[in-house]
């Protein structure tokens, strides 16, 4: 179970905007978080991996304490060692494809599942550059999932795909969030590129 | 013509260049991250070797290295090292002077990088350390090896340094700059000549083998 | 102008400077290693004067046809040993046979005459094969002076007119080496072919004026012997 | 101590910094260009000026300058120009020897930056000076004030080829680090230390200030 | 009226693909374009604007010949000035929104209209990486505009905004687009982005 609280100023260049989001995820739940551009979702999201602290909160991830601000606690994003798909995907311009995944994880096993399921098998050996948005969207996809996180946090990371694609991937992404437990939050602007896979939803406004 | 001045010089360029990646990456990755005006400061610090002639920085060094002085007398006590008139003491001096052309191509590129890669590495569990000998520096190779051949060639090409707290003792610290030097001082422009061509053919081939393979390293275009 | 070889600038500044008093012309010292300066004039370097450090310089000047007259002796340089650190150079024979530790400092023989003098010194007393391990060649006689003030070596050779260059608070010991240990050091000096263009008579008032009783006077106050 | 030798030091090291933001920064665009092996030979020569001692490179540039050379020649009867014991003369020898330290870390910082960039510019219809001027260029500003803080200080130091084809004329050609060097031949120690403490003093303030000024254009964290 | 005819081979790394689309765009007409990931869309839309080259073909944009590889024309982009919103929005990291808006035009007015039909005139200030993802996708759409194109190229363009944003955009654009008598080519995933947008649509397989 994961609980989160927290509450952080955002400057905007004309004053300060609020952002202020409590919610308990359950264990293995996928949650769609949703809300106008500019709310502060992706601000959100690096506040749980830890690359933004916040104001005030508490992150409690399965009765261990990530973020305490009042007793000062704040564990660093290794740490925590959430999987984290970017919105703009941050590859690293220097790797191939496979590179990024053993990067990520010894299981030479796992890895070729992962490219399998991301359709990627032929661009194994293509650097960032040289793949289209789509490829590196599932690219950055099957990074986050290489380390096995205990917890995924996803930025709009199907916005890339077309339906089809989309679909097949995500029934092959649910066989491994179950296999390795993980609790999912992504965030996504269409209702229908999580249907059938996220099971909650929280609204942030 | 004598090889042993050549080979001394590619010696010391050679141990110079890898003590001054060892430690100044170091140091270039700390002044890059975002700091207090001391950053700045020391940052600025480390460039002003340059500012000082060379010999006359190799005067000040001589002033401090000396068996006179506390650092020199220190040194001789305690580690048996004299750095003036050995070849310890070019290389100690070279790393001084050479510092900044190791340190600030690096500092720049590693300030142009964008946040997200170091971000993305962490979220995956590695360390500051790995994050940048993975990350981080595979990706300013370019600017690396840029300064990696401008101070390879920098200590090669130093002179007025070396010439002061050297002592052009035969094959200790008697470089090729300092060969050729004399030889120009003394009229034998042959012989000038031909040690100025050896160590610019041997430096133009390292040069060139180091820019075709970072050459081959940097981004192709689609096609 | 007059371009000077480094070890005989102190000495030239004194005499430009008695040169105005008695005449009122000013003179600019340009200091350099007679091998570079001598390069420069080759190649075009505005200087009125050349006194070089030895003969072979100024002779190559003059070869080269960039000279008013063969070379002239303006002053014969003497070699002394010296100290800064309190080593013994009253016994500087047996300091250096007796191999204690300590760098001894001459200027490099084949750039520079007292080098060359130092080095035939050491060979007439068989002191140089005690010498070598310990011996640290600097690029000028400057630069021996340097390395002795400053410590760096425990004694070396030099000129003698570094003795009266000296702020007198300065420890420093020294002793005169045997002329007749070396062949004696021989300062040529030519006016070169530049000053015909401007101010060729002061120029010339000048050249005179080194060789005149006044300016003996004063290269032997700086210990230098003149013909 | 005087003033002019600082003075003249600081006009030569701008006047040479300006010269090699004009020449050197399109040179810098030219090879960060992908292109035949002519390129990476041409980026080789550019670096060998720096192999060579400095007073040596100073003897050749003085061989070629010189009025008895055939270039030298040519310069004196159609300009009037005479690069030898001349303050011209200087400037030239300083651009050449400081050459690579203002191309080489902005061409890299230039090979690092992703094509999209000029790209986008094009596709607005920007020619490419205007997107090399507007877009790239502002996007490597660490890496400029480097390269110009580097070649401006390694031009203050600069000795051994000023020296060589300037000849210390009063005024004209003795710049500080001359002065420097001279009052340490002459064992005027106090002096040199004088000239060498305005000479870091001023050039301390200039660098921290271009620092300074770079540190707030690069770009700050959410907070 | 536009005429394109293009071939080319893309090279992956298991071998060569090939990409050949042929298709006329009549003026105003705001055509969709839709198929696979990676099956070579971006490609398809750079060659259009002169940044990629192709093995064989033709384009003639209201009379005047952009490419013809058997003549040997090849207008280089600058002369070509299609709008091109890029899939990664290559934003100039240097740049405040207002000054991206004002390097690609002078038309003060036209810049404070884009600001306002695009919701980011409290965002003028800010450098991009100080903007959300849907801000920047917006700002890289408002670029492009900004230069009155008669050509709009915008790739995968609307996928970091949520609907009803999506919308209200698509309203001021299709004025906007109007007025400057601008032919329109759009990449996009989802069938819904484009409805009521796009009038015809073009299928690469
Ligand atoms: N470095 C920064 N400096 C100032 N403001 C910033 C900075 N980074 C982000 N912001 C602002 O913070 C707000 C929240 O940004 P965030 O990226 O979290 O939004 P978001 O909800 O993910 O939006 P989107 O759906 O468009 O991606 C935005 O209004 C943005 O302009
Ligand atoms: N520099 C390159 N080197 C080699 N292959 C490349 C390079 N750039 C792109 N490709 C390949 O060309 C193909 C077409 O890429 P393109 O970006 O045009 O696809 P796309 O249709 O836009 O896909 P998406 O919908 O995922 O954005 C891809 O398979 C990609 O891997
Ligand atoms: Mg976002
Ligand atoms: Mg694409």
């Amino acid at each position: 179970m994961i609980e989160i609280a927290i509450d952080k100023k955002i400057k905007t260049y004309m004053g300060y905007n609020r952002l202020r989001v409590e919610d308990v995820f359950p264990v293995s739940s996928v949650t769609k978080v949703y809300g106008p551009s500019g709310i502060g979702k992706t601000t959100f999201l690096k506040i749980i991996a830890g690359l933004i602290t916040p104001d005030r909160g508490i992150i409690k991830v399965a009765g261990q304490t990530w973020l305490d601000t009042q007793k000062k606690i704040n564990l660093p994003p290794q740490e925590r060692k959430a999987g984290f798909v970017f919105q703009d995907y941050a590859l690293f311009p220097n790797m191939t494809a496979l590179e990024h995944l053993r990067y990520a994880t010894q299981d030479h096993q796992l890895v070729s599942r992962l490219l399998r399921a991301g359709k990627m098998e032929t661009f194994a050996g293509h650097r960032p550059h040289q793949l289209s948005g789509g490829q590196q969207q599932r690219l950055a996809i099957l990074r986050a999932l290489a380390q096995r996180p205990k917890l995924l946090l996803m930025d709009e990371a199907f916005s890339a795909m077309d339906d089809e694609l989309r679909e097949t991937l995500i029934t092959d992404l649910k066989i491994l969030l179950k296999e390795f437990g993980t609790t999912t939050i992504i965030v996504s602007h269409h209702a229908q590129e999580t249907l059938g896979f996220a099971d909650r939803s929280l609204k942030i406004d | 013509m004598e090889w042993t001045p050549i080979w001394l010089s590619l010696k010391l360029a050679a141990i110079t260049t890898l003590i001054l990646l060892v430690t100044g990456i170091p140091m270039a990755y700390w002044l890059s991250r975002r700091g207090s005006l001391l950053k700045v400061i020391i940052e600025a610090i480390l460039t002003m070797p340059l500012v000082l002639p060379p010999s006359v920085l190799g005067f000040y060094l001589l002033l401090s290295f000396s068996p006179n002085s506390i650092l020199g007398k220190w040194l001789l006590e305690y580690f048996n090292i004299s750095l003036v008139f050995s070849f310890e003491g070019l290389v100690v001096a070279s790393v001084i002077y050479s510092l900044p052309f190791m340190v600030s191509p690096v500092k720049s590129a590693l300030a142009h990088l964008p946040a997200s890669l170091a971000e993305a590495s962490y979220t995956m569990g590695k360390s500051k350390f790995e994050t940048f000998c993975r990350v981080l520096l595979p990706n300013i190779k370019s600017s690396l090896w840029t300064a990696v051949v401008l101070t390879f060639a920098h200590t090669l090409g130093e002179f007025g340094v070396v010439l002061m707290i050297g002592g052009k003792l035969e094959g200790v610290t008697k470089v090729a700059s300092i060969a050729i030097y004399d030889a120009v001082d003394n009229n034998q422009y042959h012989e000038a000549n031909l040690y100025s061509l050896v160590l610019f053919a041997i430096t133009f081939v390292i040069v060139i083998l180091v820019f075709i393979f970072n050459r081959n390293s940097l981004k192709g275009p689609l096609e | 102008r007059v371009a000077v070889a480094a070890n005989a600038q102190f000495v030239l500044r004194k005499l430009a400077g008695d040169f105005r008093k008695r005449t009122g012309i000013t003179v600019e010292v340009i200091s350099g290693a007679s091998g570079k300066l001598t390069a420069q004039i080759k190649n075009g370097a505005p200087y009125d004067i050349f006194l070089s450090a030895d003969m072979d310089f100024a002779q190559s000047i003059y070869a080269d046809g960039f000279a008013l007259n063969q070379p002239k002796v303006y002053a014969l340089g003497s070699l002394i040993v010296c100290s800064s650190t309190g080593a013994d150079v009253k016994n500087w024979k047996s300091y250096i046979s007796s191999k204690t530790p300590g760098k001894i400092a001459i200027a490099t023989p084949k750039l520079a005459p007292y080098g060359k003098a130092a080095e035939e010194a050491l060979n007439h007393y068989n002191l140089y094969q005690a010498a070598t391990g310990r011996l640290v060649f600097a690029e000028s006689i400057s630069q021996v002076n340097t390395y002795v003030l400053k410590g760096a070596v425990n004694i070396g050779f030099t000129t003698q007119s570094l003795v009266y260059e000296l702020d007198p608070l300065q420890q420093f010991q020294w002793q005169k080496v045997d002329p007749s240990a070396y062949a004696p050091i021989r300062q040529g000096a030519v006016m070169l072919k530049y000053s015909k263009n401007k101010n060729f008579v002061n120029n010339k008032r000048f050249f005179d004026y080194l060789f005149s009783a006044g300016a003996k006077a004063i290269f032997k106050k700086f210990g230098y012997t003149t013909t």
